[in-house]
């Protein structure tokens, strides 16, 4: 066994055993910095994808953006909020767990017996990509490309998901703006 | 040798545990680290694929996209997640019931 | 007068055994308010002297009989009915005779009994059954009054029904005459299967059913029908059965000591002359039905019981239990002379033994009840009964000695005494019978003989014990005896009894039997030559034996000369009554009260057992169908009403307004489509 | 004048009163369940003196008297063919004496009644109903109508023990339920049986009137019961099985050992009244069922069975007898003397003699009258002090002398004393059953002999009773409280116990009373049995 394919396993038990843990923690604290090492993993895991850009911006957006947000969100809400969110009662389930877990379990079985079917036969775009031998390798500069395919071929969605952005922006600002009809 | 199958096993894994944070827990920022761990899901089979397109590199671009769109989800999920406490007194869905008839 | 003599036998007959049930009617529509018992004592004197008008009319002539029809069943008609012949004219006259001084010695003995008027009904309802019993001219009727008087001395012998021994011993009596009621009943019907008939004209009369009957090839033919000649015997088993139980035959004579707990004048004349003699009676008027087999049974038991019943008496303390036994051993005296076959003899011996055992009844009646007298003055606890009490009684009642000696001596046969002619009638005729049969059959006379050597000396010693010698419980009593002669009224009709013990009653030769007019009467062919040796020997030895005990028993009783140990086993045995009343308590009674609460035991839990068993099966049936009812016919309704419900809940679920419920049920659909498009 | 409608349907109509009236009325009942019970004496006692003794009865409806002949149900079933139920009543010698019986057991039923406290109108109204159903089966000689009294006769009976009855009267109802029921549910069957096997010869339909079942010519050839073609169930007589069913059905009744345990069970918690209706009605049922039906109908197979009614009769007898003996508890005690007696009853029946059925039919009626008034003189001292434990009373001679003396005439009228009923009857039986062997009728001669042995058993059994209860110094469990409350007899209660006692005596003196009613129809009954041995 490589080094890499240890890397990969390591990274990947961690951010599988810690989103375990995220989903399984009470507090709802903890959970949120465990969510910090799943998206870290996250990020490790894309890097053995070979898209080192996406996961830097994986720690820029989740890490330091959505990871802020909620963790700030989580602290700006007043105490009751709090206590509410960690005293959740049994009683309250409306899904328990029984109920969840199966159909969970079931999915998964689904999906991996569905990936297993799918090695049989690889797309064939992808076996054409692998005969033609354009596929990304660890030697490549991605980040120069991908400039080059957002400011060309992407533009378009480029600039919409920008303005989406930011009436998304606008948006969260406006709703949870304080004392709307005060 | 990381196959193609190693990410998308690790990948069906997160998308189940979001899934299972979506379905089951009863607090709503819960609910949305679910949708962020299925995004990170899905994300992570986007890079996974994108790794055989290198003339369109339409994995990672997706993948980038999908990031900024989660992070615009969460900024908006949190803000309605903060309305909704201020109406109703709590963050747990059970009792957000005014979709019923 | 002409009157009276232009009455028919049958009539005056007829009239003698009503005029006692019309008293009984009387006595017991009256109850209380009579207590003199005037009309009884009336009816029976009545009946005395129309018993007297038939017997003097039917006595040596010929037979009369008439009867009317009680009932049909199919084709056969039993009927009522009267038969008079010297038989039953002289018991008729026997039992009115014999009743008539009881009566009037009853209202002074009686005199002041609280339940007097029960006294008398029940009386005068034995005199009904008893002269009814005599009389009748079928076998069943018979029966009828056979167990009446057995039923009026059961009243009688518990007449004091507060006292304990009294109610067991009326029990027991009536209970061991039942078992000679079955053989009785069971003889009539053995009777009425092979005759067809049970009227006794029909059945012994002259060339009667029973004169046409023979046993040929082991078959008991008679014109009317057969059967195995087992049967004959079994018929004259079965009547000698009824007979053993009324006549206190051993071992069914246990009730009479026991019945002594009646009133003296009850014992005189129904335990000692009259109901005892009733089974005497009966073989005599059934003789023809038995044959050897039966006869020489009935001589054993006869002699077996008169040796049994003597030794008893020879230590027994009770005075009445004393003559009780007596009473037994000559019943089995006439028991024997009805198996040897000189039922005439048995007869005699029946009539002089009634008039002198009576006497004895009475005249210990009178000691008793001045004992009592005594017992009630003197504030003292003592047995007025018990001969160890008394002594010297001959100072204070002087005319009852008497009377008791002669009946004493009537009872040993002392020549001169009616008992001397009948007791040496069948002695000397059982002498005469075992010489016809041959040396084994001596055994019967010479037991015959020492039996009535014991009886002389029984009765001396009682006598002796009674009469001489001192008052023993005079210590007891102080310086005053108040002790007196019985009151004239219970002298009158001993003395009418004295007068009867002696022979000119009844022969006008005292030496020998065959001139007595009852054996005349009743005249039964001998099958055996006469001995007249015997005649000479026979008597001479039984007077001799008799004096020698008596003087033996003067030295030993009145002299207070006694040898013996008080308390040797013989004497145990003997004062104990052989441990029969022991034995029949602990084996016989007891194995039945022992089986009765087995068959008790098995019916709750055996044949109820099955019953419950059955039961809880069908309901564990029950309980299985109604569990398939339930569960299975109704839980498949169920079922579908349960699916049809949780469908419902279930889709009603899905719109609670929960957002992870639709979630959820999305994503199931998610699933089920993957899955579809899996198994494609 | 329809007598024996008459007999049947006055009851109904008292029922019918009694309901009808509201129950502030509840004082009335027993006035006019007395009324109508008298006047049914009076009837059944005109018709019996009005009877004529020389008809034959049994299988010959000429030689039925009173006979009442109307039309019931008629249908036309096609291929089945018709179906015929007659209203078919009529009285032989057999019957009659019974009625009358009935009707005066009734009638004391009604008299010990006369203090009931507990819901009155029930208790009148299902009394009388039982009395119409005894008097329908008396009457009845269509085998339908039979069984629909039979039937009828059950439902009051249930529940008079199941409501008024003692602390177990739950069980004692419901066993005495089951038992009758079992027995007539397998009659039910050997009925239809006898319905498709015959046909009355002037129709041609199929009919339910025993008269014509008892005549060998009008059986189907071929039918399940027929005489002549022989037919078979599990490999025995279709008429022996039919027999033995019908026998057992009635022999539940009467009640014959091992069968007789509901008897005492129902005897002792049943109410005074209710226990003498049983013993003195239902019993007897048991015994005109055998005769009239089981005899009447299956002669053949009776002539082939009777060792074994004999046998039955003599187990009867004495394990009856020696149950007796065990009992302490006084109405016990007299319950299975009843079973005992009852044997006698059987024993008799079986011997096929004249004199043994006449026996055993003089013994039900004798039975009648003293079991009735046994039951209703335990009935008086259950009623002072609720407790009738035999070894609880001593010497009560002393303080109640009426009672005791009639205690003691009944006892001994019961243990077969002459000059009473039971005697005769009970003599004659052993003389009918020792003289089969002669006549060739199959007994054997022992079981007259142990027949008699019941005899003396029932002697030591109430002699012993006798003893220990009335007899001695007084002593009682209750002490002084009980002193007092064992008044002696009123006058109500001796008005009802001296006609019974007394009629006892008068038939057991004059037994030609009952005996000349009967005997033609039991010569008959005799003769017609004769014809099969």
């Amino acid at each position: 066994m490589n080094v890499d394919l240890f890397l990969f396993y390591a990274f990947a038990t961690l951010a599988i055993g810690s989103a375990l843990l995220v989903v399984s923690l009470k507090n709802i604290a903890r959970a949120l910095f465990l969510f910090f090492v799943v998206l870290f993993a996250m990020a490790g895991l894309y890097l053995f994808a070979l898209a080192d850009f996406v996961a830097i911006t994986q720690i820029m957006v989740y890490v330091g953006g959505v990871l802020i947000l909620l963790l700030f969100a989580f602290m700006l809400s007043n105490k009751e909020l709090l206590n509410d969110l960690q005293q959740t009662t049994g009683s309250l389930f409306s899904l328990p767990t029984w109920k969840v877990l199966p159909l969970i379990l079931f999915f998964l079985g689904i999906m991996i017996y569905g990936i297993i079917e799918w090695q049989q036969s690889t797309p064939a775009w992808m076996t054409t990509a692998i005969q033609n031998n354009t596929v990304i390798k660890s030697t490549d500069n991605n980040i120069h490309q991908l400039g080059i395919k957002f400011m060309t071929q992407y533009v378009l969605p480029f600039e919409v998901i920008s303005i989406f952005l930011m009436m998304a922006l606008i948006g969260a600002s406006h709703l949870s703006r304080k004392d709307l009809q005060k | 040798m990381i196959t193609l199958t190693h990410f998308l096993v690790v990948s069906a894994f997160i998308f189940c545990i979001g899934l299972y944070a979506v379905l089951a827990k009863k607090n709503a920022i819960m609910i949305l680290v679910g949708i962020e761990l299925m995004i990170n899901a899905a994300i992570l089979n986007f890079v996974a694929f994108g790794k055989y397109d290198k003339i369109n590199y339409g994995g990672q671009i997706f993948a980038l996209f999908a990031i900024v769109l989660a992070a615009a989800a969460v900024a908006v999920g949190l803000a309605i997640i903060l309305n909704v406490y201020r109406y109703y007194k709590t963050v747990n869905p059970d009792q957000i019931r005014e979709l019923k008839d | 007068m002409d009157f009276l003599l232009n009455i028919s036998p049958i009539c005056t007959a007829f009239l003698t055994v009503v005029i006692p049930l019309l008293a009984f009617l009387y006595q017991a529509i009256v109850g209380k308010k009579d207590q003199s018992g005037l009309v009884g004592t009336l009816a029976i004197i009545f009946s005395f002297v129309l018993s007297l008008l038939t017997f003097l009319d039917v006595w040596n002539a010929m037979p009369l009989s008439s009867e009317i029809t009680w009932f049909k069943i199919g084709n056969t008609t039993f009927t009522v009915g009267i038969l008079l012949n010297n038989l039953s004219s002289l018991m008729l006259l026997l039992v009115s005779t014999i009743a008539v001084p009881v009566h009037i010695y009853s209202k002074s003995y009686m005199h002041g009994d609280a339940g007097i008027h029960r006294y008398w009904m029940y009386l005068s309802l034995f005199c009904f059954a008893m002269l009814g019993l005599v009389i009748m001219n079928n076998l069943l009727l018979m029966y009828v009054f056979w167990e009446l008087v057995g039923f009026a001395s059961y009243l009688l012998i518990g007449f004091w029904y507060t006292k304990d021994a009294a109610v067991q011993a009326n029990k027991k009596a009536f209970l061991v005459n039942r078992i000679g009621d079955l053989g009785f009943l069971i003889g009539i019907a053995i009777v009425y299967s092979q005759f067809g008939t049970l009227n006794l004209v029909t059945l012994f009369g002259n060339d009667g059913l029973i004169a046409n009957t023979s046993v040929e090839n082991g078959l008991w033919i008679s014109p009317h029908n057969s059967m195995d000649a087992i049967w004959l015997t079994v018929t004259g088993i079965s009547f000698f059965l009824g007979a053993m139980a009324k006549s206190a035959q051993f071992p069914l004579h246990v009730w009479l000591p026991d019945a002594m707990e009646g009133p003296t004048s009850v014992s005189s004349l129904i335990h000692a002359a009259t109901m005892v003699a009733a089974g005497v009676f009966l073989m005599s008027t059934l003789f023809p039905l038995f044959n050897d087999t039966v006869l020489l049974i009935i001589a054993i038991i006869g002699t077996t019981t008169a040796t049994i019943a003597a030794y008893f008496a020879l230590a027994q303390y009770d005075i009445k239990k004393i003559l009780a036994f007596s009473t037994i051993s000559q019943l089995g005296y006439m028991m024997v002379g009805i198996g040897i076959g000189t039922w005439d003899a048995a007869m005699f011996h029946l009539l002089t033994h009634a008039f002198f055992k009576c006497l004895l009844f009475l005249c210990a009646g009178a000691v008793i009840h001045e004992m009592a007298h005594l017992k009630a003055h003197s504030k003292q606890d003592f047995d007025p009964q018990d001969l160890r009490n008394m002594g010297g009684l001959r100072h204070y009642m002087p005319q009852t000695f008497i009377l008791m000696t002669i009946a004493s001596l009537a009872l040993a046969g002392f020549p001169l005494t009616s008992g001397y002619l009948s007791k040496d009638s069948i002695i000397i005729s059982a002498f005469e019978w075992a010489s016809a049969k041959g040396p084994m059959f001596q055994i019967v006379p010479i037991t015959l003989i020492i039996v009535s050597i014991m009886t002389a000396f029984y009765i001396g010693r009682l006598l002796f014990k009674a009469f001489f010698s001192e008052l023993r419980i005079k210590s007891l009593l102080g310086s005053s005896v108040d002790l007196n002669e019985s009151p004239k009224l219970m002298l009158w009709p001993m003395y009418f009894l004295g007068i009867c013990c002696v022979f000119p009653l009844f022969s006008f030769n005292p030496i020998s039997y065959h001139d007595a007019w009852v054996m005349d009467g009743l005249l039964v062919q001998y099958p055996y030559e006469t001995n007249h040796t015997a005649h000479l020997v026979i008597p001479m030895i039984l007077t001799v034996g008799a004096l020698s005990v008596w003087v033996l028993a003067w030295r030993w009783y009145a002299q207070g000369q006694y040898p013996l140990h008080a308390n040797s086993l013989a004497n145990r045995i003997s004062l104990n009554q052989g441990y029969l009343n022991i034995f029949n308590e602990k084996i016989i009674v007891n194995s039945v009260l022992n089986l009765s609460k087995l068959s008790y035991w098995i019916d709750r839990h055996i044949v109820d057992g099955f019953i419950h068993i059955f039961i809880n099966f069908i309901q564990q049936i029950a309980l299985l169908s109604h569990w398939l009812d339930k569960n299975i016919v109704d839980g498949l309704v169920n079922t579908f009403g349960k699916i049809a419900l949780l469908l419902g809940n279930f889709a009603r679920s899905t719109q609670n307004g929960k957002l992870q419920t639709y979630l959820y049920s999305v994503f199931l659909l998610v699933i089920v489509g993957l899955v579809y498009l899996l198994l494609r | 004048m329809p007598t024996l409608s008459l007999l049947i349907f006055l009851p109904l109509l008292a029922t019918a009163i009694i309901l009808a009236l509201p129950s502030r009325f509840k004082d009335v009942y027993k006035y006019i369940a007395l009324a109508i019970t008298a006047v049914q004496l009076v009837l059944a006692g005109m018709a019996y003196f009005s009877f004529n003794p020389t008809s034959t009865g049994i299988n010959t409806l000429a030689g039925y008297q009173l006979v009442e002949q109307l039309p019931w149900i008629r249908l036309d079933l096609g291929t089945i063919g018709k179906l015929e139920i007659d209203y078919l009543l009529g009285v032989d010698g057999i019957s009659m004496p019974l009625l009358v019986l009935s009707t005066f057991v009734m009638l004391m039923a009604i008299g010990a009644s006369w203090n009931m406290k507990k819901s009155l109108k029930g208790y009148f109204a299902l009394l009388m109903l039982l009395n119409m159903a005894v008097i329908g089966i008396f009457c009845a000689l269509d085998f339908f109508l039979f069984y629909l009294f039979y039937e009828v006769m059950l439902l009051p009976l249930y529940f008079l023990i199941g409501i008024w009855g003692g602390e177990r009267r739950e069980y004692a109802a419901m066993k005495f339920f089951i038992y009758t029921l079992f027995g007539s549910v397998f009659m039910l069957l050997v009925i239809v049986g006898l319905y498709f096997s015959v046909i009355n010869p002037l129709t041609g339909a199929h009919t339910f009137s025993m008269i014509h079942m008892m005549n060998p010519d009008n059986y189907v050839a071929g039918s399940i019961f027929a005489l002549d073609g022989y037919q078979e169930i599990f490999g025995i007589s279709a008429r022996l099985i039919g027999f033995i069913v019908l026998f057992f059905a009635f022999a539940i009744k009467v009640p014959i050992v091992p069968l007789h345990t509901w008897l005492p069970d129902a005897h002792v918690e049943a109410p005074t009244p209710v226990s003498i209706i049983l013993a003195g009605i239902l019993l007897k049922i048991g015994g005109y069922g055998i005769i009239r039906v089981c005899f009447s109908i299956f002669p053949d197979a009776a002539a082939q069975s009777n060792w074994w009614l004999g046998l039955i009769g003599v187990i009867s007898i004495l394990y009856g007898a020696f149950n007796a003996l065990a009992q302490k508890d006084l109405k016990r005690l007299i319950a299975y003397s009843s079973v005992s007696h009852m044997g006698f009853v059987l024993l008799g029946l079986a011997s096929f003699t004249a004199e043994g059925i006449s026996g055993a039919m003089f013994q039900m009626i004798s039975h009648g009258f003293l079991s009735a008034a046994l039951f209703f003189l335990v009935g008086v001292i259950y009623d002072r002090v609720h407790d009738r434990y035999i070894p609880h009373f001593r010497g009560l001679a002393t303080i109640m002398p009426k009672y005791t003396a009639y205690v003691a005439i009944a006892f001994f009228a019961s243990l077969g004393l002459p000059g009473f009923s039971a005697f005769i009857a009970e003599a004659f039986v052993i003389i009918g059953t020792f003289n089969s062997a002669s006549l060739g009728t199959g007994l054997p001669r022992w079981m007259a002999i142990a027949g008699s042995v019941g005899i003396l058993m029932s002697a030591a059994y109430l002699l012993w009773t006798l003893q220990r209860m009335f007899f001695g110094q007084t002593r009682l469990k209750g002490g002084d409280s009980w002193n007092t409350a064992l008044v002696d007899l009123t006058g109500r209660e001796q008005l009802i116990l001296f006609p019974t006692l007394a009629l006892a005596l008068i038939l057991g003196i004059c037994p030609f009373i009952v005996f000349d009613q009967m005997n033609a129809s039991v010569i008959n009954l005799v003769a017609f049995i004769q014809q099969y041995n």
